[in-house]
């Protein structure tokens, strides 16, 4: 199952020419959505079974569009994922084990244990974790990208917001900023119909999150969230614009939270059959899976066996994970500045 | 009467206040259908309608600045930040507009921003925040930090009559966890008064907010050994009860500061400053603080366990400052 | 001169029909902008003379956009007013004398010296001056105007901003939160062409401000910021849809600032010859005298008669402002909050 | 060598820093064409390109935000804040994000934020903020404040040299009225130490700013009636100097701090907290502080100087606690 490694993505040069895909690509686009759905499903299972530290964010039905969009940058590229992009990450390098220890919040979690869920960051493998307070991150990567511009790289930045998001003045001075300067900056926002418990109506009386485009002076584009290689090819285009000098894009991904903003959360406030209308007629995995035997005359089987795939490596993570120890009380001390690298205990706690 | 939670006493408050007074709103992120993060507004809006329970945009900028320019009309709103620690977020509309208003232009905020605070629960840097500290130093903001069920009830009653902006900080730790029985009537809590917590003679234990907990358990633990320890809640932190402070000192001459926040530019430096200014000829030892490290907040168990003031750690304060 | 007056403005049951303007209510429009502009003038002359405190900030061709706009509002109405919208004060009820001891931070000022400028405010005359962080009165105005709604009070609020304070973050949050809200709020953007140093291209790559309007899904309209009837008949629409329940207009009113920020500013950034263009071809006073001259019949020598009244104003006015005394120093202590409504003053200070 | 200005020697700094390292950017309102509002970046963008001198929209949010991705990137931003007033605008993204970053993930924030800080310029409640005191109470932030011209050299260059954010507070009331002549070669001061700016045996004034200055005209003024008083300059706020602070009480046995900033809840709580507990057996009076009251900054004449801290207060204070 060549098609749904990482390196087998790397290796193609197809993906850079026109947004044209191989049929590798194709199944490493298959590889990523399974392996994005196991891989929380287990985070669902370790969370049932009070393993892990915090609320468990899922990204059901939204697989497609953030393994789409993540599969059209390039590897020094740099993107900043978002609550519910644990697909973007693992396209960018992020491994199972390390989202699974960063949800134990182990010692060895790439955050030491300091921070939860997707909040890690990697600048080797090009990827910045969100924080919480919605929207920053916006402001941040037009930063990042500023310093491609600055230096002259042909690196772009990518940017994920929910619809919730869009209401935060962060969003707004960041992508204004980036408009601007003309940073390579793609910002996509994923409009899921709700943030939290809030409906998409009560976020913004705007008929289309696209509609802020011209408000800007950026460009604007638009796709089925739900469909992957639709959001590759947008994502694409706007990653090629990015590159070539063109700018900022903002780009609209439609999707659907199949599930609650956490797992506490019972959707109570989802009008009935919205949830089952989605999960029947739209998961991008299912309409995915029909694309690619129908028309990329892919066998069952060799989807069978990229599940088999996943779900082993998912189970070789979690079991590494299991081992991995808490991180020791005073490590908490170290980190906060560079010099001095480690603070002083109080005295009665040393 | 039966006993409530801490959190059912808040909601108790505003039910009460939006019966009594028809001026009185809630607005925030998910307050009115879901009825919360938390489920402290759970129902209001079925009770009082969309006017009067609003969900907003995820925009505390326009939260409290909305809520101000509404408090100027003589509605009494009441702001929820969906957790305490993107209060950060209205930094400026609350420092710079809300608490210079009345003084500069003479034009009244009387409204309220509350929301879940603090530690204790895994919650991590963005979840867990004390954010009194930066609105202590700010003057014409209030801040109130309940710690007990009766009192989160009457202060924030309180804090909607009051004609100023009142910060009310939750402690989310407390929410499930802390029971009271609601005293009888229209239940109002003064703003500005600490409480005694629990008396005692040997030295003085000044804390706030869920440490009060913990105070009371370390003083718990130093009478077996024969301590006396009080413990004073300062219940509001803006404007400090000097008096209750300076009673205090002036009858045990000893004293730790607690508290859940951050050690640098927390309150307690305020605290000690005020009591070298006010009694400082009563203190047989220097001022202790045990105090949260100086780190962002970490998530693991252990870490967090290790940064937070602990039980533990205030009985060895105690012993120091006891033994001095 | 009975059109000047202010109470002639009020009296008048004109204005309220479709945006028809009496004859009267017209030589009212050359009055406001004359008198803000012999205000200013002396404002001027007191600045040169050390008599101000603080920096002075002009509305030199401005004066149509804050004195038309106004004009539209009725009494019970709130006007939130910015750095150039003395004019727009001035409609709405605030005083010559008012406006120079505010300058001159006298004890009877309307702060009582304790803030500057237009940072002033009355709820009874219905405006409130903006706060130098930009972009907050928007938000502030979102809940005034949020009062009226839920009261179902038919009144509307009118906020204004320049080109640079559309890059803020309390622009977006309030605009978006009063137009999900359907608030009854006009925002005007005030684009002047530069903020301080900055011109609008380097603000916004939008092209034209009022494109933001579409993404906050609310009505976007613009007019010649110059040209005070335009300026009224659009702000008078926006004023009606939100009366009548329609929700928020975002305006953009173009114009130009022909003195620099604040008068220490020699304007060393703006192209050569650009200045003396917007005032030898379209300044607001002169071209409206034209107007009233050639196509409402009025007399220059009515229009010298206001003249000569507005100076007759500010000459009573600055006589008394400057018998106005300074605050006493423990003053300050006053008001923090209502309740204690004084501090104890230091030991060292009392 | 010849005296330049506070403000001049700010700029010396900028333009070597520049020269030295081509990583070293600046972003801020008008800092490009125009200079700056105080003229500080004059002339930076016709010597460094438009590259490296950005003139950006009003976006405090997406300066701060945009410098920290910038400094993760390897580039050294000095981001200005028109009027240090306005950082509150950026209050979340850095209390949150930069002070965050590299506790969490490990992405430093080598990175400046500067501007125009203080009062006694008429400056009113939004042109005169003294916005440190918030900031000292964040960890992961460090937050220097100088008095003379060679400290804001030596400590701007050491801040843009600095693995960490640094906010620099740079004093209004200073940039033009002090001067000095600045040491040869690579004038690097070193963060987190203070500085004796003026010896003394009988009692100390601990503080920054400009009311360093201020306090040097009371030591004068005490020594002529034979007190002799030692000035601590602190330069650095956070980390604070714990070690000079603890050698000058133990030579003189007596504290006054002063701060222009509001008295609760600003840092001179903070330090006295310190002292008590770092060395409370040798004071031999209460440590008091000399602040400005606890109000909105107003821009009267008469009503700043009432409120701001003058030297007749601290030779007020000084006196108090040297008759102790
Ligand atoms: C500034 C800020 N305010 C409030 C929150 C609390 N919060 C966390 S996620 C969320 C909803 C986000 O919705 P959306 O942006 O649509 O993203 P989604 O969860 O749908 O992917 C809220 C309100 C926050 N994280 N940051
Ligand atoms: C949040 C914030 N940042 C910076 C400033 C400093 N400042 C005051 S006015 C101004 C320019 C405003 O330009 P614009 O909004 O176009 O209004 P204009 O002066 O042109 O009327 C700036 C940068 C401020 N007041 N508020
Ligand atoms: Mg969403
Ligand atoms: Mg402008």
């Amino acid at each position: 199952m060549k098609g749904g490694a990482r390196g087998a993505k790397r290796s193609a040069a197809a993906p850079a020419v026109a947004g044209r895909l191989s049929h590798s690509d194709k199944l490493s686009l298959y590889y990523w959505m399974r392996l994005t759905r196991t891989l929380e499903e287990r985070l669902v299972n370790l969370h049932r079974q009070n393993k892990l530290v915090g609320g468990l964010f899922r990204s059901l039905g939204q697989e497609a569009d953030a393994v789409g969009s993540a599969f059209a940058v390039e590897e020094h590229d740099v993107l900043s994922s978002l609550t519910r992009n644990l697909g973007s990450l693992l396209v960018k390098g992020a491994t199972p084990v390390e989202v699974i220890r960063q949800h134990m919040a182990t010692a060895d979690s790439p955050t030491r244990g300091r921070d939860l869920g997707l909040h890690f960051a990697d600048m080797g493998r090009g990827y910045i974790g969100h924080i919480s307070p919605l929207g920053d991150m916006v402001a941040v990567m037009a930063g990042v990208t500023l310093s491609f511009k600055v230096r002259g790289e042909p690196r772009v930045g990518l940017v994920y917001l929910g619809d919730g998001a869009t209401s935060t003045g962060a969003f707004h001075e960041g992508i204004n900023f980036a408009a601007v300067q003309r940073c390579p900056l793609v910002v996509i926002a994923e409009n899921n119909g709700y943030a939290y418990s809030t409906p998409t109506a009560k976020q913004s009386a705007a008929k289309r999150f696209v509609d802020k485009a011209a408000g800007y002076g950026v460009a604007g584009d638009h796709a089925d969230g739900n469909d992957v290689l639709a959001v590759y090819e947008v994502t694409k285009r706007a990653v090629d614009r990015a590159r070539s000098g063109g700018g900022v894009t903002l780009i609209e991904l439609v999707t659907y939270r199949r599930r609650g903003h956490a797992e506490h959360d019972n959707q109570s406030y989802v009008p009935g059959g919205e949830v089952e209308r989605w999960a029947a007629e739209n998961d991008p995995i299912d309409r995915y899976v029909r694309v690619l035997i129908d028309r990329e005359k892919v066998e069952q089987s060799d989807l069978d066996a990229i599940d088999v795939r996943a779900t082993a490596e998912v189970d070789a993570a979690t079991e590494q994970a299991l081992r991995s120890p808490p991180p020791a009380g005073p490590d908490a001390l170290a980190d906060v500045y560079a010099n001095p690298s480690r603070l002083a205990p109080h005295w009665y706690r040393r | 009467m039966a006993e409530i939670t801490y959190l059912e006493a808040i909601r108790e408050a505003l039910v009460e206040e939006m019966e009594r007074d028809a001026n009185v709103l809630c607005l925030g992120e998910d307050v009115g259908v879901f009825g919360g993060a938390f489920k402290v507004t759970e129902g209001l809006q079925a009770r009082f309608g969309e006017n009067r329970v609003i969900d907003t945009p995820i925009s505390e900028i326009a939260i409290v600045g909305a809520a101000a320019g509404a408090a100027h009309m003589g509605l009494r709103p009441v702001a929820e930040m969906q957790f305490a620690d993107f209060i950060s977020c209205a930094y400026d509309m609350l420092t710079n507009y809300v608490a210079t208003s009345r003084y500069r232009t003479g034009l009244a905020c009387p409204m309220v921003v509350r929301g879940p605070s603090g530690g204790y629960v895994r919650g991590g840097p963005f979840h867990s925040q004390n954010p009194e500290a930066a609105f202590v130093h700010t003057p014409g903001l209030k801040i109130v930090c309940p710690a007990t069920a009766e009192d989160a009830k009457g202060l924030l009653k309180s804090a909607i009559r009051d004609d100023d902006c009142v910060l009310f900080f939750e402690h989310k730790y407390l929410y499930r966890r802390i029971k009271g029985v609601m005293p009888a009537g229209d239940h109002l809590t003064p703003i500005g008064r600490a409480r005694v917590a629990r008396e005692g003679k040997d030295l003085s234990i000044i804390t706030y907010g869920a440490t009060v907990w913990k105070a009371i358990e370390a003083a718990d633990q130093l009478a077996q050994t024969g301590v006396s320890v009080e413990v004073i809640d300062l219940r509001t932190l803006a404007p400090l009860d000097d008096d209750a402070i300076v009673a205090t000192v002036k009858k045990t001459n000893r004293v730790v500061i607690v508290h859940e926040d951050t050690r640098t530019g927390g309150i307690a430096g305020e605290i000690a400053a005020r009591i070298n200014e006010l009694c400082w000829e009563w203190l047989d030892a220097p001022v202790l603080r045990v105090t949260a490290h100086d780190v962002p907040l970490p998530s693991a168990a252990t870490l967090e366990d290790f940064v937070l003031p602990q039980t533990a750690d205030i009985v060895a304060a105690a012993q120091r400052v006891g033994t001095y």
